[in-house]
């Protein structure tokens, strides 16, 4: 949109509810940005513990990422365009990781892919570990952040105009080409809102991660779980970490919308 | 594949890794544990898992590669046991005593234990299902207090987090909390709070790929040495 | 050749037509008729509730008491649509809409490239190139539409109201595109336009309520309008009456003399079709011997090239503005007009 | 639309992603269900602890989700149509909540609204005590689930066609009616999700709560914190208890689908 | 009384135009002129990079030197603007969208449902109350777009082709109940089609590559055309030479014999317009003693009306068919066209 052509603009009265909402996120980290310990945040959070987490974190988050949008996006796309009435119970399911608490995610997933589990069993015997490995705090990861990414794609597509598909397909192209060249891209802010959702919530994820990969130094132990850790032994330590947190997901917030939004 | 887990690693001729799961409460003694005996097995490094005790012990009936489980209560490690999974009886190798903590400055200059007991008083205690709770429960029906916390944490640490916030005027912890907190809260000192005794118990893991190394780890902690290390931290003798 | 026989109750539709092989047809109808679904379901992007859409031979469409046996997907019909909507990927610029269809034909990225570059340049659009769809006039609009669509050879071409939005100048241009590529490529063109149907294909269907109401050559769908609609699209006024030799008595009880080619019974109901620039007042051009003088209330005066347009109940006449000032002719008035014979031509009513 | 337009089919391959990612949810699930003590089930769920803490969670997730959405949609509305620079440090900010461990949320909301907090003294002096309380929990789940619903509601209002608004506006409709006639009602779908993913995360939120609210039978103990402490002491109960959570998630996703899909 | 001046690089604008209190405007102008933008600027959609708009004598917008002094929000101005593009609100129906427009300016629930109920009814357009936007024909959304720009009584209504799409039976019902408004309430028209100009305005303003080039009573622009734009408007050729008593001299030489009002000087630049509708075939009907012969060669040949519109590069004339086939005319072929004093018109040049 040019400079020139104005949207209508929003009424006064939102600015209040807008500044009490920006006020209730923005208060907090404020607080927090004061109690860190600036003197000691160089050696808190260069520990080589800490390096190890936040490289587990940024590894394990990204592969998270790209999973979900491997996978999440073909859902979204088959749960918006099928007409039948039973994707509705299919669309609750799916849904259903954002609600459990994490840690039951954990016991969840471990009931899949533990020794005991479903799947646990077949794979030991073929050699195959996923508990307690580097996979398996992406698979946590990837679990609790897919409902994020399936949803927020989910909705744009529905409210999606089609009548580009149809003007796409009557110039032949094909059901592929259709997706990747026209149903995506009119959707591309919600793709990107789902992709930074489940980022963030692959990067902060906890409970399920430390209870079916454990906390291995280097192995599994990311940066939230480095935290939890840290609380116990030096509360300074952690909020000096949960700052880092913050730093590195706003560096890769802010990059992703930098490429992202035209 | 499996990225890292304790049995492969152990699969070079000389280097050997010793994986322990330990309570996230043992992690200060522990980390230094493992280093000392690092330094006294060349060749073997020590993997340090921390989680709540009752994490590690569905962990370790999942299958989690571990060698040594220390838990920070019996009744978590009496499951575990239970269930098959230790290689051989547990040990107490330390104890610990709760005691009570106050904000600095003790806002509501509580003096003794049956000062909890005060209605308007805002104490935090850890809830009957996890062990500090457990814990402050047998002391409250020992010293026969009635006490009405304004909230039944989830864990020590939280109990600790409400009272260094100052949002808790008081709240029943462990000695080694107090060490841990470092100043950031005070402790008032009853001797009554001695009658109950936590017990920490540690045990070699059923699957363990280095039953070797496990023993000589639990022979560390026991030994003299070991207990030194977890006397500075605060924790008491078996 | 195109044969489409489809009902889609949901629209009102209950289509039927056929078109020979290598023919263009023109699609006119009124507002809702259901001009652009009858191109959506050749397109394939509805399915009819019961029908059977074939082109040379290839069933493309059959649905047969509510079971779909066939639907080609519109991508594997070889028919291009430009839809009454423009239709802009709003995300890719002009040339790159362009691209996208070629790339879509499987030309090669290189060459689509070129080939876009080279039908911009043809149309004198090169300047539009790079910008958004959001950033082209109406009319700019159209006319990349009507590229995009052109740009990949398909072997039908549906076009829902090519014209609309186009200027003057512009209009001729496309127009005589339109025609060019219409002689190579079969092609249905919905229109509101006479000059439009009359100029780009020889045949003319006309569809109300749904329903193919009447298919023929265009010259002769224009000369001997059937339904009120086809008669104020080719400019005529009709009427219905019956036949006393010679005239035609209207259900007023007046009667309109006329010459016919046909043979005619004498009280058979017949359709007279009167040419409005060949009718004026009584008052100003003293009537000819057999020219009729009807008198009628003026229903509305509009101008109509350098003429005034005055319409009455049944007859519409082509008045001088002069000649109308003259005679203080205004809505609500009455108005004697004269109708000589050559201006109305008279056909059995039976076939319409 | 009607069942006779037909949209674009969706390539077949997509079938196979979207059907690897349904197993990755659904499989955890299912196993879970596995683990039901089914004999037990009622008694678990229907002791008097359990009905305080599923009565608490529905109600704090409710008052929080109505927070989100007054609070929240001014601010998506605000962020979106901001033609400003400065905004996108703002939306960075504002998404910080998303990837802060809970507890660290939890801390950073202490030292706002704690007794030595950034506002807590003055509010002491009023006379009003946000910690231990139900206010408490609603704070911290408002505080963790409003980033959900901006983002969600922000790139589908910066994706949606400005042309509505201002045909409208020339229609002489003033700038609430505007928002409240036509811009929400154009971006549903994703509002629609917003909520859903707002209420999921207060609903299972615990991290923020205990660290801000405690945990206090009928005051503060929602049923994720019920839930954690049966998991100590009875962890048949912990199962059945989540179980009881994805019903009660279900129920009103799909109560809130229902009425507000078209 | 509406003021406009308003640049705005960016779309190539530059516009200043007056329009007189309680008259309305035709606009016209080729594709991608800048007549959309000058309703969006007066709707206060748009801001101009400079300017000045004002209405009655209240200013609108108001931009000087890049800062913005006045820009009433378009809510606020009591300006209806019907844009291209029809925009129903696709969430409502089209009760609903009349409803939302009424409400908008402040009837009250009850009876804005009852009045939206009443126009529809009176449009016609009833059976369509309940369906949504994406259910409708285009040129069912093009009538309900209308009703809802009329809904409102405005002080100035902006029509951006309001009869685009529809057919030929409504859009003389369109046309009507657009002249009857336009009567009451003073409004700016943008069309491509003679006939709306010249029905639905007494003014009309020419746009041209972001600039008004002519602004004059409607006649008077018709009869006589100042830029190509426009004679093609108005159906006539246009062409410049030289005054040499009573002959034009061409570019080319060729000579064009004309009758004039008015005073020329011998050797001054004039402007003379054509009637194609006057020209013949020189073979055909044996020119008069002062017609001129021209030989060109054909560009086109284009249905129009009954007749055949045979263009060359810079005259244009209206054959019968029977003539044309006769004549073996084909684009390419050279005529000899036979043009009648009476059918040229002359004027000084110098006031384009
Ligand atoms: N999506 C739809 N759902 C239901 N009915 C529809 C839909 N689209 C169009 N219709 C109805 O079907 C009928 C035919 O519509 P269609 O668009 O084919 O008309 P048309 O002949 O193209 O008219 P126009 O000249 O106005 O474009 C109309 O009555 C219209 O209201
Ligand atoms: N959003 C935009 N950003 C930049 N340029 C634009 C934008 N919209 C239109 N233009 C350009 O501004 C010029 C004027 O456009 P406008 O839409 O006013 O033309 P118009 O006279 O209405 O044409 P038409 O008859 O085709 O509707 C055109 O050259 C067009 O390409
Ligand atoms: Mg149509
Ligand atoms: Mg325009």
């Amino acid at each position: 949109m040019p400079a020139a052509s104005l949207s209508p603009p929003l009424p006064l009265w939102v600015r209040v509810p807008a500044a009490a909402g920006i006020a209730l996120v923005l208060l907090p980290l404020l607080a927090m940005t004061l109690q860190v310990d600036w003197a000691r945040f160089p050696a808190l959070i260069g520990s080589e513990a800490s390096r190890a987490a936040l490289a587990l974190s940024l590894r394990t988050a990204a592969a998270s990422t790209v999973l979900c949008v491997l996978l999440g996006v073909p859902m979204a796309a088959v749960l918006a365009r099928s007409p039948r009435r039973g994707t509705g119970l299919l669309r609750g399911l799916v849904l259903i990781p954002l609600v459990l608490p994490p840690v039951v995610s954990g016991l969840a997933l471990l009931s899949v892919v533990g020794r005991q589990g479903l799947l646990g069993a077949g794979l030991e015997v073929l050699g195959v570990r996923i508990a307690f490995t580097t996979a398996a705090v992406v698979l946590a990861q990837t679990f609790v952040a897919l409902p994020f990414l399936v949803l927020s794609l989910e909705g744009a597509l529905r409210a999606a105009d089609t009548g580009y598909e149809q003007a796409a397909a009557t110039l032949g192209a094909g059901p592929t080409r259709v997706l990747l060249g026209v149903t995506l891209p009119l959707v591309a802010p919600s793709l990107l809102a789902g992709v930074v959702l489940s980022f963030a919530r692959a990067l902060g994820e906890f409970g399920a991660t430390i209870t079916v990969a454990g906390s291995l130094q280097g192995t599994t132990r990311t940066l939230p779980l480095e935290i939890y850790l840290q609380r116990e032994a030096d509360p300074d330590a952690a909020i000096a970490l949960s700052f880092l947190l913050i730093l590195v997901a706003a560096a890769v917030i802010a990059l992703v919308r930098r490429r992202g939004v035209r | 594949s499996a990225t890292g887990g304790g049995s492969d690693a152990g699969t070079g001729e000389e280097e050997t890794t010793l994986t322990v799961f330990a309570a996230a409460s043992l992690q200060e003694p522990f980390t230094e544990l493992a280093e000392r005996y690092e330094d006294e097995h060349p060749g073997t490094t020590v993997r340090l898992s921390f989680a709540g005790s009752s994490d590690l012990a569905t962990q370790i009936a999942q299958g989690a590669p571990a060698d040594v489980l220390a838990t920070a209560d019996t009744v978590t490690m009496d499951r575990v046991v239970e269930a098959g999974d230790t290689a051989a009886e547990p040990t107490i190798f330390a104890t610990n005593t709760l005691t009570i903590a106050v904000p600095p400055g003790n806002p509501a200059r509580v003096a003794s234990l049956a000062d909890l007991t005060e209605p308007a008083l805002d104490l935090v205690l850890c809830a009957p299902q996890v062990p500090c709770g457990r814990a402050a429960a047998d002391l409250a029906t020992a010293e026969a207090l009635d006490l009405s916390p304004v909230s039944e944490e989830q864990s020590v640490t939280d109990v600790l987090g409400k009272v260094e916030s100052g949002e808790a005027e008081a709240g029943l912890v462990y000695e080694t909390d107090v060490i841990r907190a470092d100043g950031a809260v005070e402790e008032v000192e009853d001797p009554a709070t001695g009658a109950v005794v936590n017990e920490y118990p540690i045990a070699p893991v059923a699957d363990a790929a280095e039953p070797d190394d496990a023993a000589a780890f639990l022979e560390l902690v026991t030994s003299p040495e070991g207990q030194e290390i977890l006397a500075a931290q605060g924790f008491g003798a078996p | 050749m195109l044969s489409l026989r489809a009902r889609l109750p949901e629209r009102g539709l209950d289509l039927e037509l056929e078109l020979p092989a290598g023919e263009s047809l023109a699609l006119v109808g009124p507002n809702g008729a259901g001009k652009s679904s009858a191109l959506a379901l050749i397109a394939g992007l509805l399915r009819p509730a019961e029908g059977r859409i074939t082109l040379g031979g290839r069933v493309l469409t059959e649905v047969v008491s509510g079971r779909t046996r066939t639907l080609v997907p519109p991508a594997r019909r070889g028919i291009a649509l430009l839809s009454q909507d423009p239709l802009l990927l709003p995300h890719r610029t002009v040339a790159g809409n362009l691209h996208f269809a070629l790339r879509a034909h499987g030309v090669p990225p290189r060459r689509a490239g070129a080939r876009a570059r080279e039908l911009l340049e043809q149309a004198g659009l090169a300047h539009l190139a790079r910008r958004r769809p959001a950033q082209l006039s109406g009319g700019q609009a159209q006319r990349v539409a009507i590229l995009r669509a052109l740009a990949t050879e398909p072997r039908l071409l549906l076009l829902d109201e090519p014209l609309a939005a186009l200027d003057v100048e512009a209009a001729p241009q496309v127009r005589a595109l339109l025609t060019r590529t219409l002689e190579t490529t079969p092609g249905l063109v919905v229109t509101h336009e006479l000059l439009d149907a009359a100029s780009l294909a020889r045949r003319l269907a006309v569809i109300e309520h749904g329903r193919v109401v009447d298919h023929r050559a265009t010259p002769a769908v224009l000369a001997d309008p059937r339904t009120a609609f086809t008669a104020r699209l080719a400019g005529l006024s009709l009427l219905y009456g019956l036949w006393r030799d010679g005239v035609v008595e209207l259900a007023d009880g007046s009667r309109l003399a006329a010459d016919t080619e046909e043979a005619l019974a004498a009280g058979q109901p017949v359709r007279a079709t009167v040419r409005p620039s060949r009718v004026g007042l009584a008052d100003e051009d003293p009537p000819t011997a057999r020219a009729t003088v009807i008198e009628r209330p003026v229903e509305s005066l509009e101008p109509h090239g350098d003429l005034i347009r005055l319409r009455t109940p049944d007859l519409a006449a082509d008045l001088d503005a002069l000649v109308v000032a003259r005679a203080g002719l205004a809505p609500g008035a009455r108005v004697r007009l004269c109708v000589p014979p050559s201006a109305v031509r008279v056909h059995a009513a039976g076939d319409a």
